[in-house]
């Protein structure tokens, strides 16, 4: 099957520092595929320069994708029409407009929003409806983000940290609404809670220290325990060992 | 301890938080849950000065600290993490923490002293960056760091303030699953010794059970439960307002 | 509001050692024994001055850039290094000039009685309006501390008992002023008494800054909140930096009245305000060196453009192009415009880049 | 009872005046981040235009519908250097914030400048129908159409511009672009766009403003607008930023005041007391008359 | 030329017969006075092809000027004159503005050279010391003529309407001065110099009823202050007196120009002189400041010729002179250089934008001299 988007040799530099240096992989047209990786190893920056938002401080060079169009020196919003939609690590919502303004300002000409859908998943924004966004939780302000984003059709959805802060339960919830989504959309999912990524990723990639550590299926990288263990630096075991009794063997995180 | 009063928040009619009484012992570690919404964050604003209480008293060690300012209550030993990462972007992950320490140590207003020449301050900085495992990054400016390395820096600067009441909003919250046991660990270490006692915000409950000596639950601003991991674990209601059906 | 993000030039690199590194810390030193021995000099720099280095007319201009150099470096103290955007620091300085114009002029009393009260009083007057003003922040104190600078103006404008001479200004009774601060050949005191202004703001600034109390002023910048839940009292730290550039301005408004031989109300104009702070970023906010070349150069185009607005050369050109250029303030506003766009960060970031720029055309020798 | 009647009108006169630069200023301030301080240049062009336009260009006039189409230009004129204004200059800066007020403050300086250089620094007469001249008597004050004309322009120019923040889609977009400019584009609306539209209309305010303002005071030179900025600045804080309405009660406020001090205190008082309710609005209510509540 | 010197050279004036005379013109080229300073330069001209008979010379010594603008600014003309003086200029005229010329003026004293001030109107450059002279007129001599509009003026009720600030004092202190003290009681209503709302004031005067209204105002305001007076039934219910700027501001007063009685220090046909009629053939329109810069040639001319290089002698040479300027006789005064010159009634007539003035009647010097003031320096 086609990749619905293809990342080769990207690199990306931010006033001087080299964050990526030569990331390729590919997003399969179904199914979630998941970025995983430590702290600061720019999963996050991957996410960014797909979709265009790299600080202008920052260099590109690489190729970018998306069947085969090519990505890069394309303009934010353009990319988001032609229907590359993006969820935030920080959320974003706008705190100063209601969350319905928020929802409003996310519709996209010429589609007709799927509000239902939305509201389905997040009753919560259907009756907070005029309430200021940044008066809201930073659970709600999750949902709303991610409400945002699932209002149009996307043919990719680029989701980074969706779980973050939120509560059990809505983690849960998060879960089954993306595994839903990732039905008829192909996800690009950035994810730290592995129980998260046990139930929706097919694919996985791992990033550490800037480059491709892994790529393959996310089942059998999880089933792996020395494999996770040495790529992302703990077990697939719920409990927390204590700290210093699993330091991770992989090298070089600082190398840049 | 720390103790709150009907502690009570309102914006215009709705109570964000409603009523609260909480008593934090001398060591002890204080677990709070709750769903998204239900307060936590406010509760903590209210504690720290940064919001006043429309309701109720706070006391620290017996003295109502209700009306003083942020800072006040800060040199009293009550120092918190933030939600969302709030470091000084632009001055280099050493500085962040010496500053803490400068701070900690009584605030000088010398205008005149070299501050770098301060080796008691650079000293325990470092230790402090030490033990959150950020020592390789002192240089670094804050800014620039990764999300993950902004929530360690935020402990560094708690834990150079040496506070007595430790408020920690979601530490976890972001961090890469390997490094959450070493934050644990940290926390745990800060614990221990001298009496300190911990109010914590954590949404991965296996941190929570690890750590805490009681749990706090609150929904709708008002506090549900308070009692031992087990017995709050244990509770339907708790269950069903926040835990759900697990994964 | 994101006015008072101010984006610091990025530390400089660690510097390299080797001999230029040792030097480094010397050439403060150097520029200012340079500076001093300037006016032994009889170069002429046809275009830049109009006469020899050390004629009158270049001194006074040069003494009148570097006390602008030094206004902006104390403003830089709360506005690159607090970001504290205030938009009513005209006002000590203003307070500087009237108060020892006043003073000698009207009241007969000797220089170093008149400088010392009027120090005293900027100082103490950045110090009670700060303590009101800093009760708000962002954009709310800015316009507060340009309402009250206002209120200066008007006052001066009024002129109160015939105290400030309004828009006429207040020249400087130069009769009880030591014989050396007069007249044109004694120029170069002058010149060397806003040298010493100069270098004692940058010397004042820079242990400031290094100082614990300047650490907290940069935490201040990047987060108040932050700041108040460490421990520290914000409005403290900020009265302290506002009360000190207050005083500084001050002082330069003393030296300035000198050198000036009188004070006009253009001084308490928001204008002034609005050129420190265009100064500060022609520099570069936030760097040593930066606000002390922006205000320098400043200064210096402020009084060379109206020269350069009637020389020849621009009124031979067609009408579109000479009616424009004769206007300086024209070409000042235009040649900041383009500063702006064309070095973002201010002249010091120029530097960094330069080397980088030689460094890549440097050819490679050692392989990494 | 005249005095009163008089001194309240003619006080509104001089708010409605405030109100038509500090709306376009508290729009461009509030929302698209630019504390403007340009914003005396687009008054200018405005009145010159306005000026030119009654003198050279056919069909315009000092009279009746000439007058109307002679503003028209003058407007048209503010509002397409507006547009220049952002798209040559602020554009390129945006997310610097801080350099884009130090290029309004530099277009200030030349834009004075340049006007000066092609018309002189000195007054002209302004063209005006004869009944703007002319006063109109109620209950028993003389009061001056030009004001009254001023009175009329500010109330229809605040209808129109919360319509058009609230219920126009662009208007959510200015809204929420000044937040989030990357998140606005992150969800696949073109920001720069609306961007634009704020200097558009702020500099149709302002030229509107100049063109009335040139009318009301009976002439027109480069300074004008500068010295009615640094009481529409104080309008739009007092008012609270970004609230259109906040600087409509701001700046009938203001004009009140100034005017009742001016009339019964001493000359100049007036104007102190301006500040000084500046002073304390801010104190009291950082955030002005409307502003919103920051949030943590 | 060596690089090194002292740092309190100065340039020397040349001894030389035959070298040139350095005269510097620090004066407004731009900002708000440039007009004011554009006529005063041409005035200047004209003047020194009529006193030098087109030759542009003094005996053998050609005249040099240098222009300096100093865009209204005292600090930039202070740093113009200090230059000047450090390159041996010995005679600086010029000041449009009269802040400007009170700071320049203790220069002059403190360094020696001579100052002649033009445009300024301030009392205070008279008497200011022993090296400044005026070649325009000042505030007094306008109120002086103000008062002859008013006959007897005791029992008369006055007010002064002014703007804040040094200019309104010194209107005002002048008018209680000589129509005060001619017996008519006189009020003030002062405006700031701000404002541009003027309704209130307005009222305030025609609740007053005087039977004289003193309006000085400067600025670009003035057209809608006037607008307000005469909205308000003012001008048409007192006689009101006010100086005649500059013919460009002619149309901003409206249809109130020609209620205006107005004092005039100059325009184009208030006198026929020999002076004017050279102006006239240079400019063809005389203005306001063309014969302050006239006269400052005159008197520029008559410096050079009767001191040479020794500023002592100018001073000398000028004080108690008298000569036929652009106005008539003008006549500086020893005791404080006050300059004693015609001054003009006028009234406009037609409307629009096309007014012509015409004069009602003209005083002579010795009419409207000021009060002599001791020397300050
Ligand atoms: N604007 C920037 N300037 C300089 N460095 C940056 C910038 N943004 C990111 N970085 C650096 O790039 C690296 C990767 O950052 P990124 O945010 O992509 O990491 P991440 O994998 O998303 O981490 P996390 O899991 O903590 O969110 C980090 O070391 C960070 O310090
Ligand atoms: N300034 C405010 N104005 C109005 N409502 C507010 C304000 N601040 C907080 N709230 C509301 O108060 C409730 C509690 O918010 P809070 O941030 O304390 O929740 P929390 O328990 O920390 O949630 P989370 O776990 O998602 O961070 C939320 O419903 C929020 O919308
Ligand atoms: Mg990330
Ligand atoms: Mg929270």
């Amino acid at each position: 099957m086609e990749p619905v988007l293809t990342v080769e040799d990207l690199s990306v530099r931010i006033s001087g520092l080299h964050i990526l240096q030569g990331v390729s992989f590919t997003v399969a047209p179904t199914g979630v595929t998941v970025l995983l990786g430590r702290n600061g190893v720019g999963k996050t920056t991957t996410l960014r320069a797909i979709v265009g938002l790299t600080p202008p401080a920052g260099e590109v060079r690489g190729t970018i994708r998306m069947g085969a169009q090519s990505l890069l020196a394309r303009p934010t919003h353009r990319l988001v029409r032609g229907g590359l939609g993006y969820v935030p690590e920080d959320r974003c919502v706008f705190a100063g407009l209601t969350v319905a303004e928020n929802l409003r300002l996310a519709e996209r000409r010429g589609t007709s929003p799927a509000y239902d859908r939305v509201f389905a998943l997040f009753p919560e924004l259907d009756r907070r409806g005029r309430q200021r966004a940044g008066s809201l939780s930073g659970g709600q302000q999750q949902m709303l983000a991610i409400g945002r984003v699932l209002l149009n059709d996307n043919r990719l959805l680029l989701v980074d940290e969706p779980t973050k802060g939120l509560a059990p339960k809505v983690v849960t919830e998060v879960a089954e609404v993306l595994e839903r989504v990732a039905e008829s959309v192909p996800v690009l999912l950035v994810e730290q809670n592995l129980a998260v990524v046990r139930r929706l990723a097919r694919d996985a990639v791992v990033l550490a220290a800037g480059r491709v550590a892994w790529t393959g299926d996310a089942r059998e990288l999880l089933l792996e325990t020395a494999l996770t263990k040495s790529l992302l630096g703990v077990g697939t075991g719920e409990a927390h060992r204590p700290a210093g009794a699993n330091r991770a063997p992989v090298a070089g995180k600082d190398a840049h | 301890m720390l103790a709150t009063r009907g502690l009570t928040w309102r914006i215009g009619e709705v109570a964000i938080v409603d009523g609260v009484y909480l008593d934090l012992a001398p060591g002890e570690f204080l677990g709070v849950i709750g769903p998204n919404g239900a307060g936590k964050t406010s509760l903590f604003n209210l504690i720290t000065g940064l919001r006043r209480a429309t309701e109720g008293r706070i006391t620290l060690d017996g003295q109502d600290i209700g009306e003083l300012p942020p800072h006040r209550r800060a040199r009293l030993g009550l120092g918190r993490t933030f939600q969302a990462s709030s470091v000084f972007g632009s001055l280099s992950v050493r500085e962040n923490v010496r500053l803490a320490v400068q701070a900690h140590r009584g605030g000088s207003m010398a205008l005149w002293r070299r501050a770098a020449a301060d080796r008691e301050v650079a000293v325990a900085a470092d230790a402090a960056l030490d033990r959150v495992g950020l020592a390789h990054r002192g240089t670094a400016l804050a800014g620039t760091l990764a999300h993950g390395e902004k929530r360690k820096l935020e402990i560094a600067l708690l834990l150079a303030g040496e506070p007595r009441v430790m408020l920690l909003d979601e530490p976890m919250a972001g961090v890469s699953a390997e490094d959450v046991p070493e934050l644990v660990a940290v926390i745990k270490s800060l614990t221990g010794d001298s009496g300190r006692a911990v109010l914590m915000v954590e949404h991965h409950m296996d941190v929570i059970l690890e750590l805490a000596d009681r749990i706090a639950v609150m929904h709708h601003g008002a506090l549900l439960a308070c009692d031992t991991p087990e017995t709050v674990m244990a509770n339907p209601t708790v269950q069903e307002a926040y835990l759900g059906e697990s994964l | 509001m994101t006015l008072l993000d101010v984006t610091p030039a990025p530390a400089p690199a660690a510097p390299r050692p080797g001999l230029a590194h040792r030097v480094r810390p010397f050439l403060p030193l150097v520029a200012l024994v340079v500076l001093a021995i300037l006016p032994y000099s009889t170069i002429s720099l046809p275009g830049i001055f109009e006469g020899p280095v050390n004629s009158p007319g270049t001194l006074q201009l040069l003494a009148i850039c570097l006390i602008f150099g030094g206004l902006a470096a104390g403003y830089d103290l709360l506005f690159g290094r607090t970001g504290m955007l205030s938009f009513g620091h005209a006002l000590y300085f203003a307070a500087g000039v009237y108060g020892t114009d006043i003073l000698i002029t009207r009241a007969g009393l000797p220089l170093w009685q008149a400088a010392l009260l009027t120090i005293t009083g900027g100082t103490i007057l950045a110090a009670l309006l700060g303590a009101v003003a800093l009760r708000t922040v962002g954009i709310a104190f800015a316009m507060v501390t340009l309402a009250f600078a206002q209120v200066g103006a008007i006052l001066v404008a009024r002129d109160f008992g015939g105290l400030t001479g309004g828009e006429e200004g207040l020249p400087l009774d130069v009769s009880g002023l030591p014989a050396g601060l007069v007249g044109v050949t004694n120029t170069v005191n002058l010149y060397w008494l806003a040298l010493a202004y100069l270098t004692l703001v940058v010397f004042v600034v820079h242990r400031v800054s290094g100082s614990p109390t300047g650490r907290v002023l940069a935490g201040l910048r990047d987060d108040e909140r932050r700041i108040g839940v460490l421990g520290l009292d914000p409005y403290r730290y900020k009265l302290v930096a506002f009360t000190l550039a207050g005083g500084l301005a001050s002082t330069g408004g003393v030296v300035y009245v000198l050198i000036v031989g009188g004070a006009s109300p253009h001084i308490t104009s928001s204008e002034l305000t609005l050129s420190l702070l265009v100064m500060v970023v022609l520099g570069g906010p936030g760097t040593r060196w930066g606000p002390v070349l922006g205000g320098v150069l400043y200064m210096y185009l402020d009084h060379r453009l109206t020269a350069f607005g009637t020389s020849d050369a621009v009124d031979n050109l067609p009408a579109v192009l000479s009616h424009p250029l004769s206007q300086p303030l024209f070409v000042l506003g235009t040649v900041f415009i383009l500063a702006v766009y064309f070095f973002p960060g201010g002249l010091t970031s120029l530097a960094p880049r330069l080397t980088h720029l030689t460094r890549a055309l440097k050819p490679q020798n050692t392989p990494r | 009872m005249g005095t009163v009647i008089l001194l309240a009108l003619t006080g509104l006169g001089l708010a409605a005046l405030y109100f038509l630069v500090a709306s376009g200023l508290s729009l461009v301030f509030g929302l698209a981040d630019v504390l403007n301080f340009a914003h005396g240049l687009f008054l200018g062009v405005g009145a010159y235009g306005t000026w030119w336009a009654a003198g050279n260009l056919p069909g315009a006039g000092p009279d009746g519908f000439g007058f109307v189409f002679a503003v028209a230009f003058g407007v048209a004129a503010g509002t397409l250097v507006a547009i220049l204004v952002e798209l040559v200059l602020i554009r390129p800066l945006y997310s610097r914030t801080i350099e884009q007020v130090l290029v309004t403050v530099g277009l200030s300086l030349a834009g004075v400048a340049l006007l000066q250089a092609t018309w002189g620094a000195d007054a002209r007469p302004f063209p005006r129908p004869d009944w703007t001249r002319q006063v109109t008597g109620i209950l028993g004050a003389q009061v001056p159409n030009g004001g009254l004309l001023l009175i009329i322009a500010a109330v229809l120019v605040l209808g129109a511009i919360l319509a058009f923040l609230r219920w126009t889609r662009y208007g959510l977009v200015i809204r929420a672009g000044v937040e989030n400019r990357e998140m606005v584009t992150a969800l696949g609306i073109d920001v720069r766009k609306a961007f634009t539209l704020v200097f558009a209309i702020g500099g149709a305010a302002a030229a509107l403003a100049g063109a009335l303002g040139g009318v009301y005071f009976g002439t027109v030179s480069p300074g004008q607008g500068s010295s009615l900025l640094i009481f529409a600045f104080i309008v739009v804080v007092i008012g609270g930023m970004g609230s259109v309405v906040g600087s409509a009660y701001a700046a009938v406020v203001v004009g009140l005041v100034q005017q009742f001090v001016n009339y019964y205190g001493t000359s100049g008082l007036g104007d102190i007391c301006v500040v000084g309710l500046l002073a304390v609005v801010l104190l009291l209510r950082p955030q002005g008359i409307a502003g919103k509540v920051a949030t943590a | 030329a060596t690089a090194c010197g002292s740092p309190q050279d100065t340039a020397t004036g040349g001894g030389d017969s035959a070298a040139p005379v350095k005269v510097g013109l620090v004066y407004s080229q731009s900002g708000a006075l440039a007009s004011y300073g554009k006529q005063y330069i041409e005035g200047f001209k004209a003047g020194l092809d009529f006193a030098t008979k087109g030759t542009g010379k003094v005996g053998d010594r050609k005249v040099e000027l240098t222009e300096v603008d100093d865009a209204g600014d005292p600090a930039k003309a202070v740093s113009a004159a200090k230059d000047l003086i450090g390159k041996g200029t010995k005679i600086i005229a010029g000041s449009t503005a009269s802040g400007v010329a009170l700071q320049v003026a203790p220069i002059a004293a403190q360094n020696k050279v001579l100052f002649i001030s033009g445009p300024a109107a301030t009392d205070a450059v008279t008497g200011a010391n022993k090296y400044t002279f005026r070649s325009g007129r000042q505030s007094y001599q306008d109120v002086v003529t103000a008062k002859s509009f008013i006959g007897d003026p005791a029992g008369k009720k006055v007010v002064v309407f002014a703007q804040d600030g040094a200019f309104g004092d010194a209107n005002e202190a002048a008018v209680k001065t000589v129509i005060g003290g001619a017996g008519a009681t006189v009020s003030s209503v002062r405006a700031p110099a701000s404002a541009t709302e003027f309704t209130p004031f307005a009222s305030q005067i025609k609740a007053a009823k005087p039977d004289l209204l003193f309006v000085a105002w400067a600025g670009t305001t003035a057209p809608a202050m006037w607008q307000s007076l005469d909205q308000q039934g003012v001008l048409s219910s007192t006689t009101v007196v006010t100086g005649l700027d500059i013919r460009s501001s002619w149309p901003t007063f409206g249809a109130a120009g020609t209620k205006i009685s107005f004092l005039s220090h100059y325009f184009d046909g208030a006198s026929d002189t020999e002076a004017s009629k050279a102006l006239k053939a240079k400019v063809s329109t005389i203005d306001l400041f063309h014969p302050d810069g006239f006269a400052a040639a005159q008197m520029v001319v008559r410096a050079v010729q009767e001191g040479g290089d020794d500023v002592d002698k100018m001073v000398t040479a000028l004080e108690g002179w008298s000569f036929d300027g652009v106005k008539g006789k003008m006549t500086i005064r020893a005791a404080d250089h006050a300059l004693l010159q015609p001054m003009f009634q006028a009234k406009l007539t037609g409307s629009g934008t096309a007014f012509t003035a015409t004069a009602q009647k003209s005083l002579t010097g010795a009419e409207t001299a000021p009060p002599a003031v001791a020397m300050k320096g």
